[in-house]
């Protein structure tokens, strides 16, 4: 079958999912669709991700998700509820483990066999293929609010029909977000395609009364990316899904750190999502926004990591978004602890709830940096549906061999590697080298002028010394890379 | 940079694909004058150990973030002394058990799997360096 | 001596000072001053208070400050050197015990015992004037940062002596902030003229070469004081330490949790306290800002804590103060260890790094309120004037005695205790019983209009309930107290 | 509201001034049907004991809040006694001592100076009216 962004029919669809189902033991149990819906109907509407964030969006209300995922089940539940109880989270994540990512599932039983042996988890996560959809629907019986699957997968076809039969109504990821920053030789045009798959099965369930939540991975390789970058890719997963039929979208932004050029950009991230959306004649899509607490190298101080906590809750709070993922005191060192975890949604959420009436007023500068990243987002978006001559995804995959699409720091060997971001003096992410990224000579200056700005004040030329500077300063304690001299 | 005449292997071992550190590494051990082989992101043993042997490297750097070396590595330096690697040296580093545990109690665990230096999360590869040129007498 | 807002001759200042001295054997130590400031001058400039202030506001820098301060001298230092090494914190503080601060050195000498029998602090801080001036050059000399005594002294003459002879270079207090939030029955006029003893003999050492910082405490009772009040008195006090030759002032502002407010308000005290001081002819005193994170009641959960302590970081950083007041996750149960003080500390910094390069851009919404406090303030400052005959020291008494001056929940019987505080629905604080308080008839519409909104929305009347309620909002993870039944 | 009869001294011991709590207290007593006897901030042991006399008190809460309550509380039950307040029941509240302390300990100590219940900082004054009717047989 050719790559084309058009919607499955119900034929290619279910050819496609015979092979599927194949491809581990427990594909054999979710054969049945028409019961996979029954079930999935039977599942309470106050926990449909869906509604909760649809309802959220018209109350304004920012939610809290932790991430958290272990390997086996009962420990799994007891640490949802625990997030629940103990975290006050309103939504639930199940974060699966990295083999399961990778469709490595034998890895997964060695590892959940060595975590019951040793009576701790080996896993990073849940592998939720092993253990089938009987357990993943105890799991989402055992708790009272809407769960999610989060990975990193780029072939999640299996994984989504076993979850959406449990009665999960949200799955994260896309063809690009899933891909590239998730995975070395996975090819577009792959990855694109199996995640039309999972689009056009979640939209299955949403044709059959059952809304379903889709989550583009919006941080991507959460190191740098400007948000153009990530704006852009996040729209494009918006467009493929609506596409195949997808009706409820959350798309997501990683925290950069400097609060206004974060504020621009979810901003201009949900009026674009929209206005493309629109504009390509899917009106019926509910967006919603998600906002990632600091996704690059985090402080391994406690007290530090809640100050990097609370400070990008303040932005999720004055940006208005729908939900905020959540990082931990323990970001830095590994899986959090049920406490640390919970500690992180209860710093988040007092901070949401400080800051629950109130919201930030336009400035110019707002206005101004706004208008920046619509711009850069409008410049790569059109050449992507140009060299897609008007097909959207094989704009993604010619784009990607092109490096108009080029994500900063991702281990894909599909992705070309040629920009380079670095900060500005104020700490905002701005194109270093441009690679092939089609910006204007206008934006492309401005970029360019920014960066210099900070050249001169720290006295230094600009390359990608900074940009190593950058990567380093967070967990240093500081936004900005300064060289060790620098003296203000 | 002058080159030390030293060559080292580096990778992210199993399915791991954080790749920031990985680029950083490879980074400043080349302008330490190391001559470096990264087998990048994703790596299995036997990419470390085909490299080292091809290259007759000194040492393998091998990097895990994502909480899994425990498994990726289990057998590893068994594989090196099959395959003839017999000194070369061993280094692990990066956040390379699940959680926050002890670390008194993973070094051991590592040390037992045959690693000769293992590493705490956060530790920066300039750290690693330092042992490395002991270890490899170039200081 | 009648009270009158004028510079303390010499010889008034020398007869009031032998009677100081006298009033606990300690104060026989200090009686050279000579020899006190030659000891001074000798304190190391990096040392100094004053100048790190004005750095900083040079610098645009946002300095860290604990509070600290246990019974015994070995403890007090160690305790500060933890907190300026693994703090981080720019500047420290000697906290002193609530006996000193009311003269009362008896139970201090047994404060000071039972500390020594038991091991651990009896006291809630250093009782300097026991200890005397050579064991407070101790502390002094074994820290490499500047010291600043922080007390709520209603007489702290004594105090003020023995503290600049051992080479502290800042005081905090004043007339008013010292006395009505701290005490019941010390009549204003008394506490105005202790005031401007402590005042004048920081003069003193300044004319000798020695910078000393004076600061006004601006939270008062820390509990839903509407800006303009404290802001009034900041002025007051500032004003009234410039008439006594003090060059070196910092207005202080307790967080009240609406960020605009806040943030309008710390702009419009230091705008204005620059306007009043040089409308009256002080046109050499250097003003600085400080911000005292929520000063009311705190979340007992430590993540909570943390999620209030780094939200109120967040302000002052966008607001660009010259310190911040720093409280710590133990604020709800009782003095920190010195590793939840750090931990306060080291959240704070975080944050202040994170933001060291942004700033706060001006929006209609910042001008608004900027506009409102100020306006509210000349419309007090106007009438304690026009009730003092132009002399401010009686106008503030005469103003205290008619409710002109009013402050929420002040302990003092010298306060008419008639206003009533309570948040608009955007969590700004307002005032909702004027007392006497002179708001022109637009500005009391204003804050009647905005907090009716409230009622509105909350379906309830607008009273005491409010006030009550908005009382214990943040300690239960909430800035305005909501009704239960209370649904958006 | 009705009154049930009964009388309560409330009051913050020493030199502390912490006045919203009390506030809150009078009002919330009140509301309840007590008839309270507020000292105010900075009150004496004798100023709680003279009003509970004079006013034929059933109970006396102390609040401390600043830290000092175990040197501002010595002898408290004691002088109560030598006034004639034999059988009055003593509750103390607040963040009673300095610093964050093991709790049981330290409500043991303030037993054993003679109060009758003892409550942990940020216990809510609707807690201690539950058991103060509980122990004055409102219900
Ligand atoms: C950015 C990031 C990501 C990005 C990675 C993008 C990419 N492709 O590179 C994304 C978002 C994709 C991601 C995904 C995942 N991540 Co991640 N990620 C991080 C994060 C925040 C920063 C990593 C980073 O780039 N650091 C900056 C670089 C420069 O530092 P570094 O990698 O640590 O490397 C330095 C040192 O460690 C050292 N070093 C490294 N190796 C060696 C070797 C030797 C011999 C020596 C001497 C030194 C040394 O030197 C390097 C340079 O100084 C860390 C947490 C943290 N550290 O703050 C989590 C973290 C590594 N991730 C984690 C996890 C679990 C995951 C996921 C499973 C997803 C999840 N939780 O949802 C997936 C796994 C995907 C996979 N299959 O691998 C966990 C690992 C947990 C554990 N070990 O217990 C961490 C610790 C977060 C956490 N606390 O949960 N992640
Ligand atoms: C506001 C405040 C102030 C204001 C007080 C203004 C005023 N005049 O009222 C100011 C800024 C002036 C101030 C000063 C000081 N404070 Co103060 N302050 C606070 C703070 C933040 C809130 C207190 C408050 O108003 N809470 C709201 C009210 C409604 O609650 P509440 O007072 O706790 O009362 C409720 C309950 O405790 C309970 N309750 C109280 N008593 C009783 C009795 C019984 C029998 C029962 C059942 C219940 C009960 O019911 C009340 C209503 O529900 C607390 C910390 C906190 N709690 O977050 C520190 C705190 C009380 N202060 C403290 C200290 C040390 C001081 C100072 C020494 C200064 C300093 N650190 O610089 C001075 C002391 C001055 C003096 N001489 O007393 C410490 C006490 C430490 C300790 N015990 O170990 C605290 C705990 C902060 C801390 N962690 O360091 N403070």
């Amino acid at each position: 079958m050719e790559l084309t962004n058009k919607k499955l029919s119900m034929d290619e669809f279910l050819k496609i999912r015979e092979e599927v189902l194949k491809t581990w033991p427990t594909g054999e149990q979710v054969r049945d669709l028409e019961a996979n819906i029954r079930y999935a109907l039977s599942v309470p509407k106050n926990k449909n991700f869906a509604l909760r964030l649809k309802k959220a969006k018209h109350d304004q209300q920012v939610l809290t998700q932790p991430r958290a995922g272990v390997a086996l089940v009962q420990d799994l539940i007891d640490l949802l509820r625990y997030l629940a109880e103990e975290g006050e989270a309103d939504l639930l994540p199940v974060t699966i483990d990295s083999y399961t990512r990778q469709n490595r599932y034998e890895n997964c039983e060695l590892g959940i066999e060595e975590s019951r042996r040793l009576g701790r988890s080996m896993l990073n996560g849940f592998p939720v293929v092993n253990h089938g959809v009987y357990a993943a629907r105890l799991v989402q019986e055992s708790l009272d609010l809407p769960v999610q699957a989060r990975h990193g997968t780029p072939d999640a076809r299996l994984m989504s029909e076993i979850i959406h039969a449990a009665g999960w109504t949200s799955n994260e990821g896309g063809g690009i977000s899933y891909n590239v920053p998730y995975s070395k030789d996975v090819p577009l045009d792959k990855s694109i395609k199996d995640w039309q798959y999972c689009d056009r099965l979640a939209a299955i369930y949403e044709e059959n009364g059952i809304p379903i939540n889709r989550e583009p991975f919006g941080p991507l390789t959460g190191t740098l990316v400007p948000p153009s970058m990530s704006n852009a890719v996040a729209i494009i997963e918006a467009l493929l899904a609506a596409e195949q039929g997808v009706k409820h979208i959350t798309v997501g932004y990683g925290q950069c750190g400097n609060q206004i050029q974060d504020i621009a950009a979810i901003k201009a991230l949900e009026q674009q999502t929209e206005e493309y959306l629109s504009k390509f004649g899917y009106d019926d899509v509910i967006v919603t926004t998600v906002f990632h607490q600091w996704m690059g190298g985090f402080p391994k101080d406690e007290a530090k990591a809640y100050g990097a906590i609370a400070n990008a809750s303040v932005t999720a709070a004055l940006a208005k978004v729908t939900k905020v993922i959540v990082k931990t005191p323990h970001e830095a060192i590994g899986i959090p602890t049920k406490e640390a975890n919970a500690n992180g949604l209860k710093c988040t959420k007092m901070v949401l709830n400080l800051l629950a009436d109130q919201k930030t007023y336009m400035s110019k500068k707002l206005k101004e940096q706004m208008t920046i990243i619509k711009e850069e987002t409008d410049c790569i978006l059109n050449k992507v549906f140009e060299v897609g001559n008007g097909d959207l995804a094989i704009g993604v995959v010619e784009s990607f061999k092109r490096g108009i699409l080029d994500i900063p720091f991702a281990p894909s060997r599909y992705n070309a590697n040629k920009i380079l971001p670095a900060r500005d003096t104020y700490g905002a992410v701005r194109y270093l080298e441009f690679g092939n990224v089609p910006l204007s000579e206008e934006l492309k200056a401005y970029n360019r002028y920014m960066l210099e700005k900070r050249g001169i004040i720290e006295k230094r030329p600009v390359d990608f010394r900074m940009t190593v500077d950058d990567i380093f300063a967070i967990s240093e304690g500081r936004l900005v890379g300064r060289p060790s001299n620098f003296r203000k | 940079m002058n080159s030390n005449g030293k060559t080292v292997v580096i990778g992210v071992i199993g399915a791991d694909v954080h790749a920031v550190g990985n680029k950083i590494i490879e980074h400043v051990l080349t302008s330490e004058g190391f001559n470096v082989v990264n087998v990048g992101v994703m790596s299995r043993q036997e990419d470390f150990i085909n490299a080292a042997i091809e290259t007759n490297a000194d040492a393998i750097l091998v990097s895990s973030l994502y909480g899994h070396a425990e498994l990726d590595c289990q057998g590893f330096r068994e594989k090196c002394n099959e395959a003839g690697l017999t000194n070369i040296l061993l280094y692990i580093g990066g956040n390379i058990v699940v959680g926050k545990q002890d670390f008194a109690e993973v070094e051991e665990r590592f040390k037992k799997m045959g690693f000769n230096r293992v590493y705490a999360p956060g530790v920066r590869i300039e750290e690693g360096i330092k042992d490395l040129k002991k270890d490899l007498g170039l200081v």
